[in-house]
């Protein structure tokens, strides 16, 4: 399976997503923001960091980029985009999904583990995965989830909440809520479930070393249902 | 000419950073302050003489690029 | 342009004599730009005039030592291909006028001076010591400090982790600051700041020069107009997004070979850069400032020199490199810019406007710089203090216990971490919380381990043997996690040279490190020295911070202090003598200031610090913590607290006192878990090593640490640990 | 009632923002653009009647917290 990692200026989650990729069998290429064409691949993924400094709001800017047309494009037509952390935030700015990530509610950056429940199993990216509850890592200043009320219900509707932040028990409530985000909202689907943008960092839980290795489950789930 | 304007979070949208600078306040003894919300205020410099076209402009990035619509209102003074 | 004299170089910060000689090197008066580029050179900062004298003393030379002091950074070896390039540096009195900027600057300056030399950083710490938590501005320059470096190292994708922060009164005016950064290199491909060839281009990249940080000393009323006051930004603004685009395209141009020496442009900008890139070249360099990238229009040959816009380095290219290297910066959006030439001259030569501005012998500048041999006063060993048992009568173990794990000095500092990046870059197997902090050498088994310490309790209490032990502390802070101490650097902030006290406090403290280290094999390979933290007379304790850096060969063999399983058995490594006076139980509980820090016995620290090494080599050691602030108890509770376990302890067979038995301070101390069938072994490693040790007690599933006469939750300590911050903040 | 004000960056000083701003704007094609600075805006609800002891308050609290006057300047509106 082909993958391809969009570097904008600030990335910095580039390198961790490439290795995590590649350890689990993806074919990784790495792409430079200001190149307008991304080669024939399976998947595409944008990565955490800092987009652009994230200054304005995080992810704007590289949501007026050159490549960011190119993954437009490549989803429209149905193609796997993952946006992780910063990835998420571009692509909420870009419209491919609802809403906005705000700063976290008691303003700070957050860098810990937490649990995530995975809400829909019914897509490329949690298919066949044999756990409900994953234990991931965040790293981020404005993963405080919020959209519209209509924007809720159509998600809702259409089963387009993809993870939500828990507690080690499955259940979702204010303490199990890291930063604030609407309905503990931690990642979210576009209609059609092609496009994933979640705040936790798979890529940061691949060995038993790291933080945990919940990030490996996702990975190896993800190939295997794409091949 | 120099445009200047502010974007304000949509009434309703939670703004923890004007949330947290009340608290402060309140906690310095400015036991008066009910409430405190913050924005962003932007000064461009547009290479245009005629105010009304400049101001078209400024409204067209704003809606583009300065705002996010979606929890956000500009303001152009 | 205004004619230089006496008062203005007073008001650039020089002495009177100090003009007298530039006047008599020069043989004339300097004009602005070169009076400015004096006191820049010969303020303390550059020159370390008062320093010098003394550093010279420090430990140096090791086996893995590949560049010591002298450099942007030192650099060690760690087998194969790889060496690690690391410094600390403080950023003290710009965070206490600008917390958020002046910690995130901090940041960035320390990071540059590590990949200057060609290194991708791979791990940040700081050191942060603030005023008394009641203090009204304590909370607000932690909350800014906590932010910036956050701020700043998150962005950039470096993991922080690791430090340490304090309270302590003595700083409520001058708050202090440290950053430190390591970086990986390889071993063939490490860039130094010395120049070397003629005629080769001079080369100016990343952002442009504004009018930030120009010596507040130096606006002297005389050089500016009414405007002085729009003119005088002294605090740099950061742009962590603009360092990270340098970073790449620093090591980008660094793959291939047209780079014959880089320098950050940190103090004293361009000026220093340059001078240094020369002198150390033993050339001379000419300048063309009219081509130097200004963000602002009509800067002065005096502003651009002395600016201290953030983000920019200077480069000395081969020839003919030039469109090579520019379309790397190109790519990456920075500015880039032939500014000058390495020339023969031995000067310094500034063009601006097509006239020449400055010339300068490089030697005066450098070279001639003054060196002082200042006066100092030595610091007398106090008297120990007659603790009597009418002192412990009223208390209770368990009420003292969770009052020191509740004191801001020991409390979990969790609040800051959280905010810190620590996992970024997929390879940090120690996070903060523990002894060191532990990050893999990417893609091997090998991982490095990292702490910072100090003690400035200790240091004003007797700077000698405050100096030797936070060398010591540093040494057991890496070998707890299991690595092999390398060599360390050194940040040591005082207060008034000038005062025969402060450099009394600075001259021991100097000792004590050079002969801890030495002793111990830990060589300094890098440091910074920041004077003058004081307000209003009142100046700090004296505060040298250590950064220890160590190996793991096999990161596998990584040690961690929570206790891992019920039934082992613990043990204190080293003797405890009950030495009370400067403890936090002294102070805190007993409200006793006064004494001498413990003593310090650099045959034991090596014996029991070797001895352990050997321990964990032969994996005989489930679980490490050395025995610091707060004493064994305390140091127990941690582990207790993070393995969510709890231990029986045995009845003391000592003669000293429980309280000195369990909260003195003696040195050299390490908390062990052992597994029961190891435990002989272990044993007798330790016999044969003559290394003392005492029996504590064993493991327990329960939730708590049972003393002969009385039974403490785990759960209710770590309350205490984990709240006090926590609060504190949100109050 | 309430009281608005900018908290800006005083001439010289580096904005990072503001330029990454302007190089956005450029770059989506408002090449007429030449100079964007962003800074602060905000709207403190301030208990109190009278206009002008509303707006010494906060003109105590721009200098207390709400800017640094190292490096920013405040602007009742
Ligand atoms: N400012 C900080 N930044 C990052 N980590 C910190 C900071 N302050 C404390 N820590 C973490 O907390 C740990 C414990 O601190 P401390 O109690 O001083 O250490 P010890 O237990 O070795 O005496 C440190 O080793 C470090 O990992
Ligand atoms: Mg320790």
């Amino acid at each position: 399976m082909k993958s391809s990692v969009i570097i904008f200026p600030g990335s910095n989650c580039d390198r961790d997503m490439d290795v995590a990729l590649k350890k689990f069998g993806f074919e990784n290429q790495m792409i430079w923001h200001n190149d307008a064409k991304i080669p024939k691949c399976d998947l595409i993924v944008l990565p955490g960091g800092f987009s652009y400094g994230d200054y304005l709001r995080c992810g704007s800017i590289a949501g007026k980029s050159k490549i960011i047309k190119s993954v437009i494009e490549f989803a429209k037509k149905g193609g796997l985009v993952l946006g992780i952390c910063n990835g998420f935030q571009i692509l909420t700015e870009t419209g491919l999904l609802p809403g906005v990530l705000q700063q976290n509610k008691n303003i700070e950056f957050i860098c810990k583990n937490v649990f995530v429940k995975i809400n829909d199993k019914n897509n490329k990216y949690f298919k066949n995965i044999d756990k409900d509850i994953l234990e991931l890592h965040i790293a981020h200043n404005e993963g405080n989830y919020f959209c519209s009320k209509d924007e809720l219900k159509m998600m809702n509707d259409n089963n387009l909440i993809a993870v939500s932040y828990c507690n080690n028990n499955g259940e979702i409530n204010e303490r199990s809520n890291p930063n604030g985000a609407i309905k503990n909202i931690a990642g979210i689907f576009n209609k059609e479930k092609n496009i994933l943008g979640m705040m936790p960092h798979p890529e940061r839980m691949i060995d038993k070393y790291l933080s945990g290795e919940d990030g490996s489950i996702f990975f190896k789930n993800l190939l295997n249902n794409l091949k | 000419m120099k445009i200047k304007l502010t974007v304000t979070l949509k009434n309703g949208v939670l703004d923890p950073q004007g949330k947290a600078i009340q608290q402060t306040l309140n906690g310095m003894g400015f036991s008066n302050v009910e409430e405190v919300r913050q924005g962003k205020y932007f000064e461009v410099e547009v290479n245009e003489k005629n105010e009304d076209k400049a101001k078209s402009k400024v409204e067209e990035m704003c809606k583009k690029l300065l705002a996010n619509l979606v929890i956000e209102d500009f303001k152009i003074l | 342009m205004t004619t230089v004299n006496e008062k203005i170089a007073i008001d650039h910060g020089l002495k009177k004599e100090e003009f007298k000689k530039i006047c008599e090197l020069l043989n004339r008066t300097p004009n602005l730009t070169e009076l400015g580029i004096f006191s820049a050179m010969w303020n303390e900062h550059c020159s370390y005039k008062s320093s010098r004298k003394h550093l010279k003393n420090l430990h140096t030379k090791g086996k893995r030592v590949i560049q010591g002091p002298g450099e942007n950074a030192g650099v060690i070896d760690v087998d194969d291909e790889d060496a690690i390039v690391f410094k600390i540096e403080s950023h003290n009195h710009p965070s206490f006028i600008e917390p958020y900027q002046g910690a995130a600057t901090g940041v960035g300056g320390i990071m540059r001076d590590v990949f200057t030399m060609g290194a991708r950083p791979i791990a940040n710490l700081n050191s942060i010591h603030f005023g008394s938590p009641q203090h009204k501005k304590t909370k607000n320059l932690l909350r800014g400090v906590v932010k910036g470096i956050g701020g700043y190292g998150n962005c950039i994708g470096v993991p922080t982790i690791g430090g340490q922060t304090s309270f302590d009164e003595s700083y409520n005016g001058n708050i202090l600051v440290n950053a430190m950064t390591l970086g990986l290199v390889n071993k063939k491909k490490i860039f130094y700041s010395k120049a070397a060839g003629l005629g080769k281009p001079v080369i100016y990249v990343g952002s442009k020069t504004g009018r930030d940080g120009i010596h507040g000393a130096s606006m002297a009323s005389a050089v500016f107009d009414d405007q002085i006051e729009e003119k005088k930004p002294t605090v740099q603004v950061g742009d962590p997004f603009t360092e990270k685009l340098l970073l790449e395209a620093c090591l980008e141009l660094m793959a291939d070979d047209s780079i014959i020496s880089i320098q950050d442009m940190g103090a004293a900008g361009l000026t220093s850069s340059s001078i240094e890139m020369a002198s150390k070249g033993k050339l001379g360099i000419e300048l063309n400032l009219s081509k130097v990238p200004c963000r602002e229009n009509g800067m002065t040959p005096y502003e651009i020199m002395l600016s201290e816009s953030q983000e920019r380095m200077l480069i000395v290219l081969e020839n003919g490199k030039e469109d090579n290297a520019k379309k790397i910066f190109d790519k990456w959006d920075l500015d880039f810019a032939v500014i000058g030439k390495t020339t023969n001259s031995k000067k310094i030569e500034i063009y601006f406007d097509n006239e020449k501005v400055v010339d300068i012998p490089i030697d005066f500048l450098a070279e001639n710089a003054p060196m002082y041999d200042r006066k100092w006063k030595k610091t007398k060993l106090p008297q120990k203090i007659k603790f009597k048992k009418d002192n412990f009568k009223s208390l209770k173990i368990s009420d003292c216990l969770k009052k020191l794990l509740a004191n801001p000095n020991i409390c979990e500092k969790k609040w800051i971490w959280n905010q810190y990046d620590h996992t970024v870059m997929g390879d940090t197997i120690q996070k903060p919380g523990g002894d060191a902090g532990v990050v893999r050498i990417h893609g091997t088994e090998k991982a490095v381990a990292a702490s910072v310490d100090s003690s400035a309790v200790y240091c004003f209490a007797h700077p000698l043997t405050g100096g030797k032990q936070i060398v010591c502390e540093s040494w057991r802070n890496i070998i707890s996690v299991g690595a092999e101490p390398i060599a360390i650097t050194n940040c040591l902030n005082f207060g008034n040279p000038e005062k025969d006290k402060n450099m009394g406090e600075f001259v021991e403290c100097v000792q004590g490190i050079s002969e801890a280290s030495k002793y111990l094999n830990f060589p300094v390979v890098s440091g910074n020295v920041s004077f003058y933290n004081e307000t209003k007379d009142k100046g700090i304790k004296p505060t040298p911070s250590i950064g220890g850096v160590g190996l793991l060969k096999n990161y596998k063999n990584m040690i961690t202090m929570e206790l891992k399983n019920e039934g082992s058995i613990i043990l204190v490594i080293g003797k405890t003598e009950g030495h009370l006076d400067q403890s936090i139980f002294a102070r805190n509980i007993l409200n006793e200031k006064k004494g001498p820090p413990p003593e310090i016995n650099l045959f034991n620290e090596k014996n029991n610090g070797t001895t352990l090494m050997k321990l964990i080599d032969k994996k005989l050691i489930l679980s490490c913590h050395d025995v610091s602030l707060g004493g064994i108890l305390t140091t127990i509770s941690k582990m207790c607290i993070k393995g969510k376990k709890g231990v029986k302890l045995n009845k003391l067979k000592t003669l000293i006192g429980k309280y000195e038995y369990f909260f003195s301070e003696d040195q050299g101390r390490f908390v062990i878990e052992v597994s029961k069938t190891n435990f002989k072994d272990v044993e007798n490693v330790l016999k044969e090593s003559s290394v003392h040790f005492d029996e504590l007690g064993v493991v327990l599933k329960d939730n708590f640490i049972f003393l002969s006469d009385d039974k403490i939750s785990i759960d209710e300590l770590a309350k205490h640990n984990k709240n006090w911050l926590m609060e504190y903040m949100v109050q």
